[in-house]
């Protein structure tokens, strides 16, 4: 961050603006509005402008607490959930439907959206710990979403779907970790092609093998039939998939194997150091060819999610940027697992939040579709500047 | 010089793994993607005589397998290619820049017959056919204005003598729908999943929330659109949204999109409708479908090129009126009681009759 | 590392390759990889490869330039041909917009938002201002696309410049946004929609502020593509012959050393991702009075003329001319594989669109790695013993 | 010790492209001995160290290892054969803590999860045989230069090293720090490890060596043992001729202040102070050397000179103007010229050709460009012409400046630097990494500089320099100037300041 260069007065008035400090307070201010706005008498018409408010107000908790704000930051949290709730409270008061909310509403679609960012995001984290930019990731979902419809429909059976989904997700984050570890090919360039690999690739086998659409019955990831769980309304929506469970245990794994295993202190030492890996013999290579298939292999989970765990199809392009938003997740979180998944949680709750604010502010859709990026912008400006990427990403390793 | 040494062997495996992308995907495919090879040459060669004309059919965007207008068209056009031995092929439009270019193509590769897919692609080919006046238009979702009402703001486009507009008032099976979809709700609210908010998405919805709404007042109407005609997941939050609100029937009106939608309907166990074709293959929960006779109306726009009838310079209508026996809604599952079927025929006479006429548009 | 000998193997050797054989045998070769493993996945596919390039050759109306095709074929060439270069005005412009910003060390994947807004702005203009005297209001309206799609870049700029917003993803965020804003403009009942209510589409330009047809009908070729040619020379000249192109080149190669030198880091990050997006903003301009006219809603999500850009950029390695004849190469890759210009029986039309995508991917791949092209090279003089196999390097 | 050497290399033999990094190089190494390796930059030292390390594979030669021949293809092969390496830019991950550091790629574990207790205590036990007093949770860019040379000792001591090579070891230590090094080396040597000292310093391998195997261009000169060996004759076999140690100069003759620094408060990136109130003035024909231990504030004070960052307070002149509140930019313009530290990361463009570096700073102003109008040929005119005056060789105008030596790139500093008729020259690091031919070309040029009248600030690492050049000495610890020097000051006194010497006896 060196080339933080000092532009004047301007650069150091936005510097200020964009201290944690100053985002945490209008982080509690936002949730303070959003709870204000949400409660009685103040009775606004519709659900948005309180969950736009916790929105912001979460945005903010979540981008400063990794950055050494916490107190700060925490209230901003809690007064942000604080917020929604109380919206979707006030909802439910105006609705009258209690148990229909709950069970489906925002939290449980904010969940759904957030899976398949969940699982290319750490994804990403893995990449680029071990010092490999990956924005290949979009291309890695879809070829999960794709392959994985083709193993389910080939094979009869889900099982079977997942595992080709991973073998093809690694693949192609194969074909990404040689040209960008061996041929030294610039790593955003590199991702950039394998997107777009990836976009031919499926659609071409997509064409032809279902000219007329996949009109067989798709294997789907079941749900677990836990009783006890499942008859809790809102706990049975969140928890009620496998892929839901899938994708708690990447995220806590991630974290465990990065930060607990020695596995994950040599791919961190990869991506910080990666001279200092090779002189105490370390493959810098060989981790980072995991690395990247690793990656490869979890964002094609997340595609998998989409088309064999959630609408059980598959469509060109389903993926639709989802591996973009995820890295955007990535750089949220401060390559770290749970801060990460937070991020993503955030960006579900931006999709999820547009749902009832089309259905109750009766704003057009198109306006309500650029929230989320707009919100992103919002809450990244000033923040992705403090995150430090892991010191060597994106810069080749050459052997000596 | 080390990672150059070792370059032989990983570009081999390179080279392995991109086939090995392809091939694996394809490795089911080959036969039918021979066998098609093989046989389309075979059929043109059996063919009885001379072919009668050659039709060029130029798509809209959103693929060929869009399982929408694209794809139920060009079964039309497939089906006179079969019965009545016409030639001709298929020109694919990826985005708004390939109508004009597609529209030329057709008629300098001398079809006698160019029809036209889509509302979107109407000005392209008013400004083509103006000037290949020698070569006959049809334009599907296309309508076509007569003097003075038309040319001038806020107006459709005039007639030209070589085009005919094929116009399907959706609104008819939609109303239907909303028939079947107001009889078996038991929530007393039911919804509709649009994609983007263009008249061929709303005059289904219009058409529903008429029948819905005239079968009984009472029932609450959702309706929402994904601004989108791919993305599946979108649909299905959607639609269980409209769910968690009560709606206990999603109609979902956005192509692949809303496959999403009536996946949603699947998994919490409400009813769905189905929209351009039998969608029932999506699960036992669609109940019924509401369809659109895209493929009689190619079809018959092409017979009549065929055997001369064609007449430009107007609008043809597939609507309830013109043909009756066209069949607006899918088979029903035994989910739709004997009296709602009943209510539907009944409606479907009224609507011969012209006693009901339900509106294109809603607010 | 100090007076280490600068052991690398591959700065040195690429280094080598891109004076030597003047930097065009890189991005030939790595072509000519594409369409090769292109032909494979073709041949994979049951059809016959060479057939398959054959007909996307004829497609592309590159024959009009045989002096031998004559009478229909010819005019057939003629069309095709104005379609290519129709496509390629758009298509240099989005590759200078990204080969600017990589000439500053930016990535600028935001071209789309850019290419739109610029389209918006230009639409605005051209259906307002009824009676502007022709030239003039076609002036207007262009340089109010520049201006809207530098303003677009110029944001994702200043983000990177005051706060250090990686661009990447912050122009992924513009690019979302102006598509969906744009359809919100346009929808129905949206600001801007045209005149017939049910149709969700824009007013038509005045005839004042369309640029001028120069050659064929429907649509013609038009003058955009001497805009496009100009701002070939105008980016090359702005990098080479002015201060401002010293800069960003000093920046996009070594920040740290620009900085030492007095050179403005983050002045010169606002104003590479601005002019980018101008660039991108006037390919939306020159598109909308050139052929389009008009917009509807179903257009902001069809369009990836900036997606091909970047392969642009990439494969003429942000050089004038190397982007000249990679657009042209796009350009025609494009009108060749489109569905009318491949007989459904040479090769299946949904495919012919996926196997293109493919093969710009290739030979995006191919491009950024120049290592495999030096070494293929290599493998070739080793073939012939007695020749230097090794380069000479330094000294 | 004349007895079968524990390690010995024979006919080692490296090329690199337009290069013999080692020529047929012979070396031995006997069990307990303290070996030093002494040549100049770039004479193949760290090529044939890396070569033992399996980082670099020979062209030719073998290594054997108590007799046996031994292949050593990796890093990983060199330590399981005992064979450890404290390489001259310290191969320590500055996020990680010092366990971290020393455990990576030897982990232990309990089941697959990483057990960093065991790995601290036994770093711990470790650090106290040795007597390095290392805390194993201290995060490693919170802990000194020297206890970060004690963490690579220890890491390569917790592979089980038995031969420990260490590369430039007191490059970047205090005196001080170097004699505790000296104290560690004599306790490892005392254990029975043995050690390869790379260095150029004919001092400390006097000091610390047993046998002294000299190496210049690649080629072995000799190997001569300690008892015996002079300055003079190690250096003569170092450079081949002669060497002048001390830079002969005339006297100074100070002139009117050019730079005035006034009550300096700079922050660093962190947001902390690292200038405390720094005050100095250099004259105009003076060359004033800023001696310090790397980390004091050395970078953040020339950034403030030189206008690359404001400092908090204070108050900067230069040539009589009140440039504190200027850009990088109007400072340059005002008579600042500056050879910044690191030339390939800062002092160049790499990818530049020489013409476009040498117009680096003036390209803004006729006869370069004008109005913003950039005139290519001009700049290649003025290259050809100080290309010629500065004696850089290895390319002309065009060529790009990668592929120049270390010290013909900065000559091409020195002469953009120098041409500008800059009033105040700021020199950061400028011999660092040269050879000695080129050191020397530095070291006349600055001199002539001063001179001809301007003022010079020599910001180094290297006492030896400071004391050869400057006219004054000033010693920055902790971000305040501690004391004032005249050139006749002796080491260990300046390195006394050097580490808060003083400061602590104030206190």
């Amino acid at each position: 961050m060196s080339t933080q260069s000092r532009t004047a007065l301007l650069g150091n008035g936005v510097r200020r603006l964009t201290e944690p400090r100053t985002i945490a307070i209008l982080g509690i201010a936002c949730g303070i509005l959003a709870f204000w706005l949400a409660l009685p008498p103040w009775t606004v018409r519709s659900v948005g402008g309180p969950l736009a408010a916790g929105f912001v107000a979460l945005a903010c908790g979540i981008a400063v607490v990794p950055r050494g704000e916490r107190k700060l930051g925490w209230w901003a949290i809690a007064l942000g959930v604080a917020g929604t709730l109380g919206a979707i409270w006030l909802q439910t008061k105006e609705a009258e439907t209690l148990d229909s909310i709950l069970t489906a509403g925002v939290l449980a679609s904010t969940l759904r959206f957030a899976t398949p960012l969940a699982f290319a995001a750490m994804g990403g984290i893995f990449s680029e710990r071990s010092g490999i930019v990956n924005i290949g990731l979009e291309g890695m979902m879809l070829m999960g979403a794709f392959f994985g419809v083709w193993g389910a429909v080939w094979s009869g059976t889900w099982v079977v779907g997942l595992l080709m989904a991973m073998l093809f997700g690694g693949l192609l984050a194969l074909i990404h970790a040689f040209f960008s570890i061996h041929l030294r090919a610039d790593q955003i360039v590199s991702g950039f092609a394998v997107n777009f690999l990836a976009l031919g690739v499926t659609g071409f086998l997509y064409s032809s093998i279902y000219p007329g659409g996949i009109e067989t019955e798709v294997s789907r990831v079941p749900n677990v039939q836990l009783d006890f769980l499942y008859d809790i309304p809102l706990v049975g929506d969140l928890l009620g998939g496998v892929f839901g469970w899938i994708m708690f245990a990447v995220v806590i794994l991630s974290y465990v194997i990065l930060f607990k295993t020695p596995i994950g202190l040599r791919i961190r030492s990869v991506g910080e150091h990666p001279k200092a890996a090779d002189t105490v013999g370390i493959s810098v290579y060989g981790v980072r060819y995991g690395a990247v298939v690793t990656s490869g292999v979890l964002a094609a989970l997340g595609g998998a999610f989409l088309s064999i765990g959630f609408v059980g199809t598959f469509t060109e392009n389903m993926t639709s940027g989802r591996g973009y938003i995820a890295l955007a997740a990535v750089i949220f979180g401060k390559w770290l697992p749970g801060w990460a998944f937070a991020a993503t949680l955030l960006f579900g709750f931006g999709f999820a939040l547009a749902i009832p604010l089309q259905r109750e502010a009766g704003i057009s859709e198109n306006l309500i579709s650029t929230l989320p990026y707009v919100l992103t912008l919002v809450a990244l400006v000033g923040l992705i500047g403090r995150s430090i990427p892991p010191a060597a990403v994106g810069r080749p390793y050459v052997k000596g | 010089m080390n990672a150059t040494r070792k370059l032989p062997w990983l570009l081999v495996l390179l080279v392995t793994l991109v086939l090995a992308l392809v091939a694996a995907g394809c490795g089911g495919d080959d036969d039918d993607g021979e066998a098609g090879e093989d046989t389309a040459p075979a059929d043109t060669s059996e063919a009885p005589a001379e072919p009668a004309i050659s039709v060029g059919m130029v798509s809209d965007t959103g693929g060929l397998d869009d399982r929408g207008f694209n794809e139920f068209s060009i079964a039309g056009f497939e089906r006179a290619q079969e019965e009545l031995g016409v030639d001709g092929r298929v020109y694919v439009s990826e985005s708004g820049d390939d109508y004009l270019p597609n529209l030329t193509a057709a008629v300098d590769d001398g079809h006698d017959l160019v029809i036209a897919i889509g509302f979107l692609i109407q000005p392209s080919v008013v400004e083509v056919a103006t000037e290949a006046t020698d070569v006959n238009f049809a334009g599907v979702d296309q309508f076509y204005g007569e003097e003075p009402d038309c040319g001038g703001e806020n107006q459709s486009p005039c007639t030209v003598p070589n085009v005919v507009g094929l116009q399907f008032p959706s609104e008819e099976a939609g109303y239907l729908a909303g028939i079947v979809a107001a009889g078996v709700t038991k929530t007393g609210t039911v919804s509709t999943v649009g994609g983007i908010k263009i008249p061929p998405v709303d005059n289904w919805i219009a058409g529903f929330r008429q029948g819905v709404k005239d079968t009984n007042p009472d029932i609450k109407l959702l309706n929402a659109y994904s601004q989108d005609f791919v993305d599946a997941a979108k649909c299905k939050e959607i639609a269980l949204d409209q769910i968690s609100q009560g709606s206990d029937v999603v109609f979902q009106v956005a192509g692949q999109c809303g496959l999403g939608a009536l996946d949603a309907a699947g998994e919490k166990g409400v009813y769905a409708i189905g929209v351009d074709a039998d969608q029932s293959f999506a699960g036992p929960q669609v109940i019924t479908s509401a369809l659109k006779p895209l493929e009689l109306a190619v079809f018959e726009t092409i017979r009549s090129a065929v055997d001369g009838t064609f007449q430009g310079g107007t609008n043809r209508f597939f609507g309830i009126e013109e043909y009756p026996d066209a069949e607006l809604l899918a088979p029903f599952t035994d989910a739709v009681p004997a009296d709602v079927q009943a209510a539907v025929e009944e409606a479907t006479q009224a609507m011969i009759n012209g006693e009901i006429d339900p509106p294109a548009t809603f607010d | 590392m100090a007076d280490e000998p600068r052991a690398s193997t591959g700065s040195a050797v690429t280094e080598w390759f891109s004076t030597r054989i003047g930097g065009v045998l890189v991005p030939v070769a790595a072509t000519a990889l594409a369409f090769l493993i292109g032909g494979l996945v073709v041949a994979i596919t049951g059809n016959n490869p060479i057939t398959a390039y054959k007909a996307i050759f004829a497609g592309t109306g590159l024959n009009w330039f045989f002096p031998w095709v004559s009478g229909d074929a010819r005019a057939d060439a003629a069309n095709d041909l104005q379609q290519t270069l129709i496509l390629m005005a758009p298509l240099i412009l989005t590759g200078l917009a990204v080969a600017f910003a990589f000439r500053c060390g930016l990535f600028n994947i935001g071209g789309q938002g850019q290419y739109w807004v610029g389209f918006i702005a230009a639409l605005y203009v051209a259906t307002n201002l009824e009676g502007t005297p022709r030239p003039l209001h076609v002036l207007l309206a262009i340089v109010a696309a520049i201006v809207a799609g530098g303003i677009w870049g110029g944001i994702a700029g200043a983000l990177k410049a005051t706060v250090g917003a990686h661009e990447v993803i912050t122009t992924i965020m513009l690019n979302w946004i102006a598509i969906f804003g744009g359809t919100y403009l346009y929808e129905i009942g949206g600001p801007l929609q045209g005149p017939q209510e049910s149709i969700p589409r824009s007013d038509e330009v005045f005839e004042s502020a369309e640029l001028w047809p120069i050659w064929g009908s429907l649509p013609a070729l038009h003058a955009g593509i001497f805009i496009a040619l100009f701002a070939l020379v105008v980016y090359s000249v702005i990098l080479n012959r002015t201060t401002l192109g010293f800069e960003v080149r000093a920046v996009g190669f070594n920040p740290e050393a620009a900085r030492y030198s007095g050179i403005s880091v983050s002045k010169n990050y606002f104003l590479a991702l601005a002019i980018s997006g101008a660039f991108a903003g006037l390919a939306g301009g020159i598109d909308l009075l050139g052929f389009k006219f008009s917009v509807d809603v179903g257009d902001f999500g069809t369009n990836f003329i900036a997606f091909t850009g970047i392969a642009v950029a990439l494969l003429g390695r942000t050089r004038a001319v190397g982007i000249l004849f990679a657009a042209l190469l796009f350009a025609a890759l494009e009108v060749g594989t489109s569905t009318r210009q491949l007989d459904p029986e040479v090769f299946e039309p949904a495919l012919a669109v996926d196997l293109a995508t493919m093969i710009q991917a290739l030979v995006i791949f191919f491009v950024g790695a120049e290592l495999l092209i030096v070494y293929i090279w290599r493998a070739r003089t080793l073939l012939r013993p007695g020749q230097a196999a090794q380069p000479e390097l330094k000294q | 010790m004349a007895d079968a050497p524990l390690l010995e290399l024979r006919g080692i033999t490296k090329r690199f492209p337009g290069v013999v990094a080692n020529d047929h190089v012979d070396f031995e190494l006997a069990k307990g001995e303290v070996h030093a390796l002494l040549g100049e930059n770039g004479a193949g030292k760290s090529t044939l160290m890396n070569i033992l390390y399996g980082l670099y594979h020979p062209d030719e030669g073998e290594i054997r290892l108590n007799g046996k021949p031994l292949r050593i293809d990796s890093p990983r092969a060199a330590i399981d054969n005992g064979i450890g390496m404290v390489h001259q830019h310290f191969m320590l991950i500055p996020v990680m803590s010092v366990a971290e550091n020393i455990v990576l790629g030897v982990e232990p574990h309990s089941g697959p999860f990483l057990d960093l207790d065991t790995a601290q205590a036994r770093v711990r036990e470790l650090s106290e045989r040795f007597g390095l007093a290392v805390r194993p949770e201290a995060r490693i860019d919170s802990i000194s230069v020297g206890m970060q040379q004690r963490v690579e000792i220890l890491k390569a001591l917790y592979r089980g090293a038995e031969i420990l090579i260490l590369d430039e070891p007191t490059a970047v230590l205090t005196p001080q720090e170097a004699e505790e090094l000296f104290a560690i080396v004599r306790s490892l040597q005392a254990e029975g490890k043995s050690i390869i000292f790379i260095s150029h310093k004919l001092n400390e391998v006097l000091k610390i060596a047993d046998r002294i195997t000299t190496l210049r261009f690649g080629k072995e000169v000799a190997t001569v043992p300690r008892e015996g060996a002079t300055q003079e004759g190690l250096a003569r076999m170092m450079v081949g001729r002669e060497v002048v140690l001390r830079v002969e100069k005339p006297p100074a003759q100070p002139g009117e202040p050019l730079l005035v620094a006034e009550d300096l408060i700079v922050v660093d990136d962190r947001g902390l102070e690292a200038c405390r109130g720094i005050s100095l003035e250099v004259r105009a024909g003076e060359i004033v050397g800023i001696a310090g231990v790397d980390g004091n504030g050395q970078t953040e004070l020339i950034d403030a000179l030189t206008g690359l960052r404001h400092p908090a307070s204070g108050r900067i002149v230069v040539g009589g103007r009140d440039v504190t509140d200027a850009t990088a930019r109007e400072v340059l313009d005002n008579g600042m010229g500056h050879i910044p530290e690191d030339r390939q990361l800062r002092g160049l463009v790499l990818d530049f050709s020489l013409a476009e570096n040498l117009a680096l700073h003036d390209f803004r102003k006729p006869p370069d460009s004008r109005f913003g109008w950039l005139f290519p040929r001009r700049l290649v005119q003025r290259a050809r012409r100080l290309l010629a005056e500065f004696d850089v060789r290895g390319g002309g105008p065009e060529t790009p400046a990668a592929s120049l030596s270390g010290g013909n790139q900065q000559k091409v500093v020195v002469a953009r630097e120098v041409s500008r008729d800059p009033r105040v020259l700021l020199a950061a690091q400028p011999t660092r990494g040269l050879d000695v031919g080129a050191i020397e070309f530095v070291h006349r040029r600055l001199v002539t500089e001063r001179d001809e009248g301007r003022a010079i600030v020599l910001v180094s690492f290297e006492l030896e320099e400071i004391l050869s050049l400057s006219d004054r000495i000033l010693v920055l610890y902790e971000g305040r100037i501690v004391g004032e020097y005249q050139p006749d000051v002796s080491e260990e006194e300046l390195g006394f300041a050097m580490t808060g010497g003083l400061e602590n006896e104030a206190a």
